[in-house]
């Protein structure tokens, strides 16, 4: 019993990396249409940066939560300015395509200088340690990244769906000539959100540099599995990506208690049959 | 006699073994031929270099391609035991010879064997008992495994299980958890609970460096628990730093720093890589399989472009070289040569960028790999 | 024929979380009539047509067609028995010819075309009846025009004609005049009229003089209900018309 | 209130030009539509276009607005030239448009849909206001945009940009699929708007509602204005108007 | 999918006289490739993908589905082909047909969960059957895990034609592309393929005809995958090994740069697409670790500069339909 304690919030923290980069995805999706595939190489990228800030330039992780995430979201709005921006209107598909080619760019990139099996980063002192729950011992980090992630995700929704802004770019997923020609500066606004979806993932890197190795690939191992959180919450639904991203990362750490070999494939299993039942996700809108 | 000699090194340049293979094998291949001497004797000696990008149909394009249209009578390192086994295949049936360095699978030299190939560095079964039966003679006697769920981490700890239950030991738990697992606290979680002094992971690559990180986060070893990473290469080593790989125990049978004649190899080698590094067993390997080579061409008098007649003759030389030392290529093609376990410092004891290990025991070459007795190769059942 | 209505239903009630779009409508639609359906926006016309060609399932009620309860029956199969609708946003194949938008439906006419082995040569065979449909509408030189090509007006037609050649016993048309110009419309009531003469036809219309000269009979919905129902004349002085659809202005 | 409100506001001296259009032409990707418009809007006018299916109506409003990817010629708008100027700073300049296919969101319930357009300037509709000129909306407050019956989503179409304060409206087709009763209320709304001093141009199918309301005429043929009067002139030029037309 | 009708599909009517002489120079071309010295494997394995791509195409460029689970049909077949012939020891012929089968009947129970999906979520949810089935082809005891079946007799094709001399091979190859691709032609212009044209256009219209829009998207999607296990399994012949490789997601998203890259919607843009992608892995190589940097690079002009893939652009500058 002690243990499943234990396996739960460990699931719970997983949820976390889960719901923020799916939640990027989901405001991407949502507000621009594009499925980017990029989002893992852009989240590697937020490790990276968070890296380079310490090594290069001596700036420790607190201040890298705040600069990475604003690096990387330069470097995605300007992807967004030179190109996603010519796709407006189009298909997903060439979206998909696009950002596709971007992350294998920026991954190869990457792996050129840095090689495969990437770069160490230290938990930063504050976090160090851990406590005793009792039925677990819970590094002080993983606490940290459930409660750091749960307030950004809510600000996140909140902004999207609860303000005047959040409207403007939901009319503006919908049909941004119209919401333009009422007097809003629509490209303008994309590009933030792009790069507020960017940062978004860049900022679940830097909260998992000190846990996972900084990889080139670290993200495209994750890539799917965020796809499928996205899918099942319901594509673009902002809510649905949180809830889904936590609730999978609860569910995956039961998996790996009880049957460990599935743990990968019980997201797809998942996927498979939300879909079967509800046929755009658990609280999606139509494709 | 024909003394035109053409090498392919076959790896992968772009993937997970880049660093550890790829453009390092080839500079040890260049640096094989130079050594050899075979120039100055008047012999030709060609190399060309592929990226298989960790599939299997590209490998054996390239090979085959290779054979067909470039004439190249031999092909080494290629890494990833899918593409190492697919291109042991086109080597036998185009007889050229195959010296593999970069694959861990046994099969290369058991139930897959042919005349063609010549398996030097590594191999899982290797891995399995130098690092096994070491840490169970330490103490080391109840484990617990973490194992990637696909064919070379199972193998890895059946025959790990093997030697510990022979040593005395016990496996109490273990678990198996999928390929290219980012989180590993829920194994760890099960794997701090079993209590077990050794927890073995039968795995490779980013997972083995994430579970080793995330268990120092999780304060595994803190808690008096021992890691064995049973694949681990020194560019791993370097990704995940000292201050959290310390106190790590594992097997190679190849180490820069670990006489003078690998080190003097070694300063060589990084002088010319882009990235300073020193060499990776894995890369010493195709140095050392083509020097090995290379002296059983010179005595055939010249390239008899008959792969299964130059691996007989290299079957019948003794292998010796600066950087494995003496050892043999036995009749099912494996060769044969002492491993090493080691543990990895702490940051104080590091005097260098590379300084990463002390060495903990050494296992003869007769004793680390697969007695011929039990191997399944068919070459043996005559 | 036994019945005189081809299409009846009662009870018929469609519920929003709440919200009462359609409540307990006795329908009869006489078989040769042309049906007319009016009402203020939002009385649940369009709500009226989705249940019957169920594009949306009934809250509660029964649909007969043709003596058969279709209640549960899926649209594709509704379609198969002759009811057939037009959209109120103008529904063609954007892509594909005139030609081709009127072929796909004469094929349908003609089984199930599951033969991906046969060439479309064989579809040849309807291009007579295709062109013979097209002019029909007046749609003659666009014959080998792509739809999304096509003004407006003449994607209706175009969306009529395709319905046509499924040869319907009855039709549905919602808003066929809507965002036409005073010719087109003309043009389209004078075929609706021409068409009535074989087809049994339901329609919400908004235009008044259309309803007027073309209609045979009249039910005016409010606020999911039937209002009242009778032809033209007696219902431009109904009050209770006036004051919820009609305005000031008639009667 | 509102009526004090907008009192207050300096209105364009009646009669001076506030929409210029001069020899506009636009294109779809190739294909040329517009050649060469030509027409004006005075100060406190409606003005209808009026032309068969096709004509070149819609992608006048929509040039003006600067939604049309090429387009060249002159328009000014309060002495502005606002022929390369971006829709979001045409917008700005206070001219609101109401589109053809009423361009509701699916995503935002009517609320959001009716508050969405910034306030671009004061002096625009309040809410109570808009709410008795169009009854249905306000019972429909929470439904999801497009859930709307076709004809409560052109209210809602039309009751959105009255909101914003711009003193030039553009409405495409404003009545199409609206109930006669409703049809008459939109043409008292836009009666009252003209007294309070708003400028229309108004694009009509609908001849009979567009002579109820209109001060002057132009007609668009193949993508040029080929004739215009006034409403006085009106039946002097109904013999016109049945060529142009099929009236 | 209304975009991308818009942009990138040829508005000209089929010219099918057009189409016709192109496939007799393309038949023409690839029967004297092995008298070119071009290496002919390179060809065979292009030519398998290409077949691949063209099945692919026949789903998305005509049905307007995007399956981002083509792999599956790929790697079952050549699994099922794999060990027919190495284990079962069944003859070419019957292996090919094992194969072929398997992939079709995939086709039924994948279509069956998915084909009812709309849009993105029929990707998706494509995208995560292939993932089960990679999953479970990573462990099953059959596919050998990451090892896969190595060492695959060619055997005698109808007890005559013997496999495993090259140019034996390549023709039994090129006669099965062409055959699946005349197949796949057939089907785009039959009856069947106009009323798949009218779903892609515009499904409620389709609807409303009468049509039951989810039995011809089925079917559609059970040839589709027919066809890709037919190609995983004539390419089980020329790799002589099947692996995860050919059941892996990025296997998907490589079908679909295929077909892009030649011209989605085209006849024979997937064809020239497969030997493009093909012929710059092989190349490539040589470039080392640049390999992804420029296939990515590839992928963005792609998109970005010739949307309509290079047939497609080709089709468009000459006005025809190819
Ligand atoms: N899916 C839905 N969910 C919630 N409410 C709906 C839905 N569809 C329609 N309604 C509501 O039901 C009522 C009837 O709508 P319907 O479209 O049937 O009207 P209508 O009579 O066709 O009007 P119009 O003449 O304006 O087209 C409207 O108030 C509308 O808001
Ligand atoms: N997106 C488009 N692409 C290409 N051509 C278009 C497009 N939209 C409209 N057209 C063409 O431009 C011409 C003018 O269209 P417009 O919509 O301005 O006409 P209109 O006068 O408003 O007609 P209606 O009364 O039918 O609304 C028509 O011939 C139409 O076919
Ligand atoms: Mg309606
Ligand atoms: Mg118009």
């Amino acid at each position: 019993m002690q243990a499943l304690y234990a396996q739960l919030l460990v699931g719970l923290i997983n949820g976390s990396f889960y719901a923020l980069l799916s939640l990027g995805l989901a405001v991407i999706f949502g507000m621009l249409n594009i499925i980017n595939f990029a989002h893992g190489a852009l989240y590697m990228m937020g490790a990276f940066v968070a890296y380079f800030l310490l090594n290069l330039g001596g700036i420790n992780y607190w201040w890298a939560l705040l600069i990475a995430p604003v690096i990387v979201g330069i470097f995605g709005m300007i992807l967004e300015r030179t190109m996603l921006q010519w796709l407006a209107g189009l298909d997903h598909l060439y979206g998909l395509l696009l950002t596709f080619g971007i992350a294998l760019i920026v991954q190869g990139v990457f792996q050129n200088y840095f090689g495969s099996s990437g770069l160490p980063y230290s938990i930063p002192d504050q976090l160090k340690g851990g406590v005793n729950l009792g039925f677990m011992f819970l590094p002080v980090y993983r606490g940290w990244v459930v409660i750091f992630s749960l307030v950004v995700c809510l600000a996140t929704w909140f902004l999207i769906e609860k303000t005047q802004l959040g409207a403007y770019l939901r009319a503006a997923t919908e049909n941004p000539t119209l919401v333009r020609a009422f007097g809003i500066n629509v490209p303008r606004m994309i590009t933030l959100t792009y790069g507020l979806g960017v940062g978004l993932a860049a900022l679940a890197g830097v909260l998992s540099a000190p846990i996972n190795q900084v990889r080139p690939l670290m993200g495209a191992d994750l890539i799917i599995v965020v796809f499928a959180v996205v899918v099942i919450g319901g594509m673009g639904s902002i809510m649905g990506s949180i809830i889904t991203g936590f609730a999978l990362g609860v569910i995956e750490g039961l998996t790996k208690y009880f049957y460990p070999e599935a743990s990968n494939t019980v997201v797809f299993v998942l996927m498979v049959v939300v879909l079967l039942v509800k046929p755009t996700g658990l609280t999606g809108r139509a494709a | 006699d024909d003394k035109t000699v053409k090498i392919g090194v076959l790896s992968d340049q772009s993937g997970l073994y880049a660093d550890l293979a790829g453009p390092g094998s080839t500079l040890a291949a260049q640096m094989a031929i130079e050594d050899s001497g075979l120039k100055a004797k008047g012999w030709t000696i060609d190399l060309i270099s592929g990226d298989h990008q960790n599939k299997p149909d590209i490998g054996t394009t390239i090979a085959r391609q290779w054979f067909d249209v470039d004439k190249v009578d031999t092909i080494v390192d290629v890494p990833n035991s899918g593409v190492a086994l697919a291109v042991n295949n086109v080597v036998k049936e185009k007889n050229g010879v195959y010296i593999n360095s970069g694959a861990a699978t046994s099969d290369l030299t058991n139930a897959q064997c042919t005349p063609n190939t010549v398996h030097w560095t590594y191999d899982t079964y290797m891995l399995a008992h130098a690092t096994g039966q070491a840490l169970v003679k330490a103490g080391g006697d109840t484990w617990f495994f973490l194992t990637a769920d696909y064919a070379f981490g199972a193998a890895l700890e059946r025959d790990t299980t093997a030697v510990i239950t022979a040593n005395g030991g016990k496996v109490v738990g273990g678990v198996k958890h999928p390929l290219n697992t980012a989180d590993f606290s829920s194994f760890l979680l099960q794997a701090q609970a079993s209590k077990a002094k050794i927890i073995g992971l039968a795995n490779a690559g980013g997972d083995t460096t994430n579970s080793i990180k995330q268990a120092a986060e999780f304060g595994i070893v803190k808690g008096g628990q021992k890691l064995a990473a049973l694949l681990l290469f020194l560019t791993d080593v370097k990704a995940i730093g000292l201050e959290t790989a310390q106190g790590l125990n594992f097997t190679e049978t190849f180490y820069w720093d670990l006489n003078d004649k690998t080190r003097a190899f070694s300063k060589r080698f990084s002088e010319k890589m882009k990235s300073g590094a020193p060499p990776t067993m894995v890369q010493a390997g195709v140095y050392a399989g083509l020097l090995h080579y290379f002296k059983a061409l010179e005595a055939l008098g010249g390239n008899p472009h008959d792969g299964a007649k130059v691996v007989a003759k290299m079957k019948t030389i003794p292998t010796d070289d600066p950087l494995f030392g003496k050892g043999e290529v036995e009749a099912n093609g494996r060769v044969t040569h002492d491993a090493y376990l080691f543990e990895v410092k702490k940051p104080s004891e590091s005097k260098g960028p590379w300084d990463f290990y002390k060495l903990v025991g050494t296992v003869p070459g007769n004793q680390a790999f697969t007695p011929l007795d039990k191997s399944t190769c068919s070459l043996l059942k005559k | 024929m036994a019945d005189e209505f081809i299409l009846e239903t009662s009870g018929l009630t469609k519920e929003f979380a709440g919200f009462f779009a359609v409540r307990d409508v006795a329908l009869k639609v006489r078989r040769g009539s042309i049906h007319a359906l009016i009402g203020p926006n939002g009385a649940g016309k369009t709500t009226c047509f989705n249940l019957l060609t169920k594009f949306l399932k009934p809250t509660g009620g029964q649909i007969r067609y043709k003596g058969q309860d279709i209640t549960a029956m899926p649209p594709a199969d509704v379609a198969r028995l002759g009811l057939v609708r037009s959209f109120q946003i103008s529904a063609v194949f954007p892509h594909m010819t005139a030609l081709e938008n009127v072929r796909v439906a004469l094929q349908r006419q003609h089984g199930s075309s599951f033969d991906f082995w046969r060439s479309k040569t064989v579809l040849d065979r309807f291009n007579p009846r295709a062109h013979e449909l097209l002019n029909d509408v007046g749609l003659s030189e666009f014959a080998n025009t792509p739809a999304v090509e096509m003004p407006y007006g003449r994607k209706r037609a175009l969306e009529i004609a395709t319905t046509l050649a499924l040869d319907p016993e009855m039709m549905l048309l919602d808003e066929p005049m809507a965002g036409m110009g005073h010719e087109d419309i003309d043009k389209i009531a004078a075929l609706i009229k021409r068409i009535s003469a074989k087809y049994t036809i339901l329609m919400v219309e908004h235009n008044l003089s259309v309803v007027a000269n073309l209609s045979d009979i009249i039910t005016v919905l409010t606020r999911g209900q039937v209002l009242a129902e009778g032809n033209y004349a007696d219902l431009s002085k109904d009050e209770r018309v006036k004051e919820a659809y009609l305005g000031a202005g008639h009667g | 209130m509102a009526e004090a409100k907008l009192a207050e506001r300096p209105v364009a001296a009646a009669g001076a030009e506030v929409l210029t259009v001069n020899d506009l032409q636009a294109w779809y990707g190739e294909s040329h539509i517009l050649h060469g418009i030509n027409f004006n809007v005075k100060a406190g006018e409606v003005v209808t276009l009026l032309g068969r299916n096709g004509a070149g109506k819609t992608t006048t409003l929509k040039s003006i607005m600067g939604v049309i990817g090429k387009r060249t010629g002159s328009i000014r708008f309060d002495n502005k030239e606002i022929i390369r100027a971006t829709s979001d700073r045409i917008a700005r300049l206070g001219i609101a448009f109401c589109p053809e296919e009423r361009g509701i969101f699916a995503s935002l319930d009517v609320r959001e849909n009716l508050l969405l357009p910034p306030v671009v300037r004061p002096g625009g509709l309040p809410l109570d206001q808009i709410f008795t000129l169009f009854p249905n909306l306000k019972e429909r407050l929470n439904s999801q945009g497009t859930k709307l019956s076709g004809g409560e989503q052109q209210m809602l179409a039309i009751a959105r940009i009255l909101r914003t304060g711009a003193r030039f409206l553009m409405l495409d087709e404003p009545t199409e699929g609206l109930a006669p009763v409703i049809i008459q209320q939109i043409g008292h709304t836009i009666a009252r708007l003209k007294s309070e001093g708003f400028t229309i141009l108004l694009v009509e199918q609908n001849f009979r509602f567009a002579s109820t309301v209109a001060d002057r005429y132009y007609i668009v043929e193949h993508g040029k204005v080929i004739d215009g009067f006034a409403n006085s002139e009106l039946s002097a030029n109904m013999d016109k108007l049945h060529t142009y037309l099929g009236v | 999918m209304s975009a991308l009708t818009d942009d990138t599909l040829p508005m000209t009517p089929r010219a099918m006289r057009d189409e016709m002489i192109v496939f007799a120079v393309m038949a023409a071309l690839l029967a004297v490739v092995p008298f070119t010295g071009i290496y002919p494997f390179f060809v065979m394995q292009a030519l398998c993908f290409a077949l691949l791509a063209c099945a692919f195409n026949l789903l998305i460029g005509y049905g307007g589905l995007l399956s981002f689970g083509h792999a599956m049909f790929l790697g079952t077949a050549g699994y099922v082909s794999a060990h027919a012939l190495k284990v079962w020891g069944l003859p070419p012929e019957l292996g090919i047909v094992a194969g072929t089968a398997a992939a079709a009947l995939l086709g039924l129970v994948t279509g069956f969960i998915s084909i009812r999906r709309q849009g993105i979520y029929f990707s998706m949810i494509t995208l995560a059957l292939s993932q089960l089935l990679y999953f479970i082809y990573l462990q099953a005891p059959f596919t050998h895990g990451e090892d896969g079946i190595q060492g695959i007799p060619q055997g005698h094709l109808f007890g005559i034609f013997d496999l495993s001399k090259p140019t034996v091979l390549y023709y039994v190859v090129l006669v099965g592309f062409l055959a699946g691709f005349l197949l796949i032609y057939r089907t785009i212009n039959s009856p069947f393929g106009e009323v798949l044209k009218s779903i892609r256009e515009n499904e409620p219209r389709a609807i409303s005809l009468g049509y039951k829009t989810d039995q011809y998207k089925m079917l559609a999607y059970i040839l589709s995958g027919t066809l890709a296990g037919f190609a995983g399994s004539l390419k089980v012949f020329v790799a002589q090994n099947a692996s995860l490789t050919d059941v892996h997601w990025s296997m998907s998203g490589e079908i679909v740069l295929m077909t892009l890259v030649g011209g989605l919607g085209t006849i024979f843009g997937p064809v020239v697409g497969a030997f493009v992608i093909i012929a710059m892995q092989q190349y490539l190589a040589g470039f080392g670790q640049w390999v992804t940097v420029i296939q990515g690079v590839i992928f963005v002009a792609c998109v970005l500069l010739f949307r309509r893939g290079l047939v497609g652009e080709l089709a468009h500058l000459l006005r025809r339909s190819l």
